[in-house]
């Protein structure tokens, strides 16, 4: 790491030694004696490259990575799932919106190895081979997404949504979609598209279609 | 110059079965079920990654750069120094020296190793304190501003002595970023000394020609790539350093290169929407029309870039002068943002319009039909003012301040707006093949503005043909040449190129094909995937039939866009209803209606898109958007996109849109205009409701309780 | 780059080098614009040598910076 | 992000022996700031000790009457548990207010208590604050609009990050830590810290090598109680004031009053000014806002964060109209 003094002018090397406080303890630089039953302990692994064997859309993966790696970069990076994107990767935006163990979670905000035995399920697990999830079938047809960028995220999220709440009221929509941004500015749309696959057992919508003829008039 | 000519055999059909209608977004589902590969996307084998060392300070001297212990560090393959000792940097987030490594977490760690020694030297960050004749200088050689030059038309003393009321006051607006939610970049790979870049850009060629010329190698030997992008909105017409910084790393490390920025780096250094400032003096007369404006200007593009704006905006002053000064301070230049300089004018002059309203008692809507422009095909604001005001249910706005009991207070707003969007100049290319297949080439980019799907739409009304029998390539300088996808001209200049192609290529199959099915070329038409007699219907042939008898050889053509398929300038006005809470100043939208057009509408789903989409970006610049800088240290304190406030579902109402086709007009560009007037309704109606006037943007509470407790003290609001 | 196909820069007068979102698209005219407003500029420039709003001296790229005898400029 | 090793730690005490190390070992639960602070370099730990599968995840009662909350549970299943929504109606308020979903199946409650300010100088690296061994409060002289307007003598200025720990502060809850040296419970009240030049790196009193493990809520008891959170965006944002208030009816008046504030000061501010307007007073909106008013009277807003004030004393009154069932606005 380069040196404070050359960054911004003020060392932080003795903070550093000192002031690791957060998570849900302090820090511990002491070697002092505890209390505390010595015991053989959890084994320490890393830095380096560690197995990591995450099971994604259903499939096993085996990964050498390093324990810092999240849960977005060992797919994206790693394994060539490039679905779900990385836009603040900070838990701010959702474009990152995986399902883990059925709730959604900011993949950029997840380390991989933490997920270890979980159930993850990407925007790529969720159409068939030939068909869109009603979902996204619901997206394309109300011209839910312009750029797609936050698509995925979003549309993944609209699928956890209508697992928790088949018949989800538009609040409760909102609710569970409020965590995540699209720039492009497409919120009406989607909620119109998470309020159509709600019953996508129910009529088809407007008369557009891809590639017919004879399209009607909006 | 070609326009002023026409040609009359290329017109958009009379009765068409495609334009116009909701035709779903070709890439949808590509693009839903996350298979659609953007930049960031792009995985190459023995890819590696890059990262840019940057400034943390707004104004320093380079004194060293050691890169040594970077080029030891674990996976590193290259790195590369961008400045030189001595080089100033003029902005938090100048770019100083690159890596790239094997892995994106060995790059960060890489880029940390670089020692740069600063010289810091005095910044200035603030607009006010930087036209201060003793502030300190953004430039070791540049002055902190320059003054613009004087605009006047008309007589200001004859305009202000027919006034009747006078309203002297000081409007701003603030300065956001393009907060692309693909970040600027960039994957880079030689082969040889041919370069293969896929760049998140809204100009394949352009961008091509970018890198040749800063790479100094020929054009030919760049191809651009850009499938699929993740917005834009004005920031991306050129590799930019990072672009040409991959390219380099790419060389030295004989690897390919992906250089995607963060979020931080994405807020600092990539553009800006300038702020606006204007102190203005205007009349009206007691009959309600605008007499005088006399106005004093400024802004900030940031580190030595402009920031000017028009103003006054749309509504017509007989009388005035205008003078501008840029201000230059130490932050990231401006770059266009959908609608550069529209969205600061609207606002500045569509208060001031609800002010002036005000001091001579008539309803906004009325005083601004009386002072807007005649009505015209392009000036359709007349119009949108009385048929808006009636859908919206405007004769229940209350005036100015409403009188209800309750914290809760609802008040109504209208703006308008008007934009260019003409097109000029694309270039395509159509290939009808003797298996009937038919593949359209144009050099164009799809930003999620739904290009790959007018491109389709254009084609299969031109022959007449399903969606699905055309395959659409663009997005790749492999295909002929088309504009930067800027100023809303993608629409307006490239349908009418795809529309000529493909009338030309299909002349020619009509001339292969008239001996066949007994009817002169010139009486063929192409309708329902057959070739038919316009007038003897019975006489036909099944599209595919008609193209085995091209034989071995397809038809191949290249077209151009011609005059008369498209128009120039759009008009809109936009209606809010906000609720405002005048106990803790925070306001919510309620509703929003934008009637806009936009000249023949290719695709009213993508078109209406687009509309909403102009408006939610206002609700942001309106009420969330801020690039705040420490008043202090001149650094962005929330480069993130946690304290640099995005609307989410939640906060966006009900938007309803209405798009007023009008093909006699041609194809006009449609992205930029409905940005352009949403705050400044969002504005009036605060005021409405709260009888408090906001001259500033965003109408952040603190700004809306320090307004509410000014007017309750009997000032001057 | 023809420097025509910019009205805001002058052939001869201007660097080369120069370049500005408008002349990157295929903007056609819009004759009535100037109905609506005065004439102004907001216009971000950059260099086509360096990529960015500094030309390779360091200095701003602007018209007004850009059309005397920087060593950098290429009339 | 700094390379660190890694320990997956199975109960509560792996945790403690783990956070034991020569360099700077920190506890990873939900992760949802942590990471970001990591990522930010704010903290470069060498050691992550993962404390999801060894922290309690549940909800259990007492013997007393009340709820023992594991630091483990998620604040999904914190929102959810019907218990607390019973027991605990404006812990339940707070918790479905903090953050997005995604952020609210993976963050915990002991997470969020132990959460680090989300001061935007404490988060940018190149504002090298008093929280990250500096000398300076940037906020004093910068852009503090978002900082405190209670407890401003320095020398830090953050206002605290956590959502639940006014609540909790509110109802009399007790956390129980484990460290080298056993267990041992503390005050909601009393675990947050006001920054001194000796405190300032941390926000409350957790020991080297010391995790919070539960929080022990008391029988709720015959009171009423209400929350408010004023926030700008209506979706995914941090408060800019919010309140609860905890009343221990008598009859019809209010025998005693818990009220405390937050995202105004750098503890959960509890308003004894504002408690003592409610003794013995009739539960109404009168009431409230002679409260919301006692609330504010000792209020130091800095140069930029004067409307914070205006907003924590709408914050109270409507916290305590919510406690009276009356509509807020």
């Amino acid at each position: 790491m380069s040196d404070k003094e050359d960054r911004f002018g003020v060392s932080r090397r003795d903070f550093l030694k000192s002031a690791g406080v957060g998570g849900l303890a302090t820090a511990v630089t002491s070697a002092g004696v505890t209390d505390v039953e010595a015991q053989a302990g959890p084994r320490v692994i890393g830095p380096g490259d560690v197995p990591v064997s995450l099971t994604v859309n259903g499939k096993r993966l085996e990964l050498r990575i390093e324990p810092r790696v999240t849960l977005l970069d060992a797919l994206r990076n790693r394994a060539d799932l490039t679905g779900n994107k990385r836009v603040c990767d900070r838990g701010s935006c959702g474009a990152c919106t995986m399902i883990v163990d059925g709730r959604t979670a900011y993949s950029c905000s997840t380390l991989a190895i933490d997920v270890q035995g979980k159930q993850i399920r990407t925007v790529e697990g969720l159409a068939g081979a030939n068909t869109l999830h009603p979902v996204q079938q619901a997206f394309c047809d109300v011209d839910a997404l312009m750029c797609g960028f936050c698509t995925p995220g979003f549309v993944v999220a609209t699928v956890a949504l209508l697992e928790k709440y088949p018949n989800a009221t538009p609040e409760q929509a909102r609710r569970e979609l409020d965590g995540n941004i699209c720039r492009c500015g497409t919120f009406v749309r989607i909620m119109e598209a998470a309020m159509k696959a709600k019953t996508v057992a129910g009529p088809p919508t407007r008369q557009a279609r891809w590639g017919d003829m004879g399209v009607a008039r909006g | 110059m070609t326009w002023g000519w026409r040609v009359a055999k290329y017109t958009w059909p009379e009765k068409p079965t495609l334009l116009s209608t909701r035709v779903l977004r070709l890439d949808g589902p590509d693009k839903v079920a996350g298979r659609a590969r953007y930049t960031y996307d792009i995985n190459r084998p023995g890819m590696i990654y890059g990262r840019i060392v940057r400034s943390p300070y707004p104004h320093a001297r380079v004194t060293s750069i050691d890169l040594a212990a970077a080029q030891t560090a674990p996976g590193v393959k290259a790195v590369v120094a961008y400045r030189n000792p001595g080089d100033e940097v003029h902005y938090q987030g100048d770019p100083v020296a690159a890596v790239a490594a094997d892995t994106e977490e060995r790059a960060r760690d890489a880029a940390r190793l670089v020692r740069v020694r600063w010289e810091p030297l005095p910044h200035v960050s603030i607009e006010a304190q930087a036209m201060d004749a003793a502030a300190p200088k953004w430039s070791t050689t540049q002055e902190n501003t320059r003054p613009g030059v004087r605009q006047e038309t008309g007589n200001l003393e004859t305009g202000f002595n027919d006034a009747a009321h006078v309203v002297e006051q000081t409007y701003s607006t603030h300065v956001i970023t393009h907060v692309c939610l693909e970040t600027h970049g960039t994957v880079c790979e030689w082969d040889g000394d041919k370069l293969t870049a896929w760049v998140s850009t809204q100009g394949v060629h352009q961008c091509a020609q970018g890198f040749a010329q800063a790479l100094g190698i020929p054009q030919a030997n760049v191809r651009v790539i850009t499938q699929y992008m993740g917005g834009g909105f004005g920031s991306k017409f050129a590799p930019d350093s990072q672009g040409i910084i991959c390219a380099k790393l790419a060389k030295l490390a004989n690897a390919p290169v992906k250089l995607m920025l963060d979020r931080k780096e994405e807020h600092l250094d990539t553009g800006n929407r300038p702020s606006a400032f204007a102190h203005i003096r205007a009349g009206v007369s007691a009959e309600g029309k605008l007499t005088a404006f006399d106005g004093r200007s400024w802004g900030t593009g940031g580190a030595g870039a402009g920031s000017n704006f028009p103003l006054p905006y749309l509504y017509q002053f007989p009388n005035r002068k205008r003078v501008h000064t840029d201000v230059y301070i130490n932050a990231g230049q401006q770059r266009a943002m959908r609608a550069p300089g529209h969205p600061q004018g609207c606002f500045l002059t569509e208060i001031l319009m609800d002010e002036l309203a005000d001091r001579v008692k008539i309803d906004p809507v009325e005083f601004r039909i009386r002072n807007a422009p005649p009505i015209a095909p392009n000036a359709q604001w007349i119009k949108y003012f009385q048929e808006g005001a009636r859908r919206f249910g405007w004769e229940k706005r209350h005036p100015t301040g409403d009188p209800t009991p309750g914290p809760i207070k609802t008040g109504m707003g209208v703006s308008a707006h008007l934009w260019g969007g003409a097109g000029r100049g694309s270039t395509a290319h159509v290939d009808i093949n003797p298996d009937g297949s038919v593949v359209v080439k144009c050099g164009t980019q799809d930003l999620g503005t739904g290009t790959r799907t007018i491109v389709t739409i254009v084609a299969a009304e031109t022959l007449g043909v399903p969606m699905n029998a055309i395959t659409t390539e663009i997005g790749d300088t492999q295909y002929p040449f088309s504009g930067g996808s800027g100023g809303s001209t993608t629409a307006a200049s490239v349908s009418p190129a795809i529309r000529v192609t493909c009338t030309d290529a299909l002349n020619q199959l009509f001339a292969k094909v008239a001996p066949t099915v007994g009817v002169q070329p010139d009486d063929l038409v192409a309708e329902g995937g057959r070739i038919r007699g316009a007038t003897d219907a019975s006489k036909s042939v099944a599209w595919k039939d008609a193209c085995k008898l091209l034989g071995t050889e397809p038809i191949s053509v290249d077209g151009k866009w011609q005059d008369g398929l498209s128009g120039a300038g759009t008009s809109g006005v936009q209606f809010s209803e906000v609720t405002v809470d005048i106990e803790t100043g925070i306001v919510r939208i309620k509703r929003i209606l934008a009637m806009q057009d936009c000249g023949l509408i290719v695709d009213r789903l993508t078109a209406e898109s687009q509309v909403y989409g102009g408006v939610i970006a206002a609700i942001n610049f309106a009420l969330y958007e801020d690039r705040l800088l420490d008043r202090v240290t001149g650094q962005m304190v929330n480069p993130n996109m946690e304290f640099y406030l995005l609307a989410g579902m939640s906060d966006v109402p009900q938007i309803d849109v209405v798009l007023n086709d009008m093909p006699e007009r041609g194809v006009i560009g449609i992205g930029e205009p409905p940005t352009v007037s949403t705050a400044s309704a969002i504005a009036n109606a605060v005021r409405n409701a709260t009888g408090a006037t906001i001259r500033s943007l965003p109408l952040h509470p603190h700004k809306v309780l320090a307004a509410i407790e000014q007017q309750r003290a009997g000032g001057t609001n | 780059m023809d420097h025509l196909t910019s009205s805001k820069l002058t052939s001869g007068v201007h660097c080369l080098n120069i370049r500005h979102k408008g002349m990157y698209v295929t903007s056609g005219p819009y004759p009535e614009e100037l109905n609506f407003y005065d004439p102004y500029d907001a216009t971000a420039y950059w260099c086509v040598e360096t990529q960015r709003g500094f030309g390779p001296d360091g200095k701003p790229v602007r018209p007004d910076m850009c059309s005397g005898d920087r060593e950098c400029c290429r009339h | 992000m700094k390379a660190f090793a890694y320990v997956n730690a199975t109960n509560e005490r792996e945790v403690v022996a783990a956070l034991k190390t020569d360099g700077i070992a920190l506890p990873l639960a939900g992760g949802q700031d942590l990471l970001a602070r990591m990522k930010d370099y704010i903290d470069s730990p060498d050691r992550i000790v993962n404390v999801k599968n060894a922290l309690d995840t549940t909800v259990t009662s007492t013997p007393e009457g009340g709820l023992k909350i594991g630091a483990a549970v998620k604040i999904i299943d914190l929102y959810e548990n019907q218990q607390v929504a019973r027991m605990y109606p404006a812990l339940n308020a707070a918790a479905i207010e903090i953050g997005t979903p995604q952020i609210r199946h993976q963050a915990t409650v002991g997470g969020n208590i132990n959460q680090r300010p989300r001061c935007w100088y404490y988060r940018n690296e190149e504002f090298v604050c008093y929280k990250k061994g500096g000398s300076r409060c940037f906020a004093v002289d910068g852009e503090n609009q978002y900082h405190a307007i209670f407890g401003n003598d320095g020398p830090s200025h953050i206002v605290h990050p956590s959502s639940l720990a006014v609540p909790f502060a509110a109802y009399g809850a007790r956390f129980r830590v484990l460290g080298p040296k056993g267990d041992r419970e503390i005050a909601a009240s009393d675990f947050f810290t006001m920054p001194t030049l000796a405190s300032v790196l941390k926000e409350n009193v957790l020991e080297d090598e010391e995790i919070l493990t539960h929080v022990i809520l008391p029988a709720p008891g015959n009171v009423r109680s209400g929350h408010y959170e004023v926030r700008y965006k209506a979706s995914h944002d941090w408060p800019l004031a919010f309140t609860t208030v905890v009343l221990t009816m008598n009859g019809n008046r209010i025998g005693s009053a818990r009220v405390v504030l937050g995202a105004v000061a750098p503890v959960p501010w509890r308003s004894k000014p504002a408690e003592a307007a409610l003794a013995g007073k009739p539960l109404n909106e009168d009431t409230a806002m002679l409260a919301a008013e006692a609330a504010v009277s000792e209020a130091k807003p800095m140069s930029g964060n004067a409307y914070k004030v205006q907003m924590a004393k709408t914050a109270v009154k409507r916290a305590i109209m919510r406690a009276a069932g009356l509509k807020t606005v």
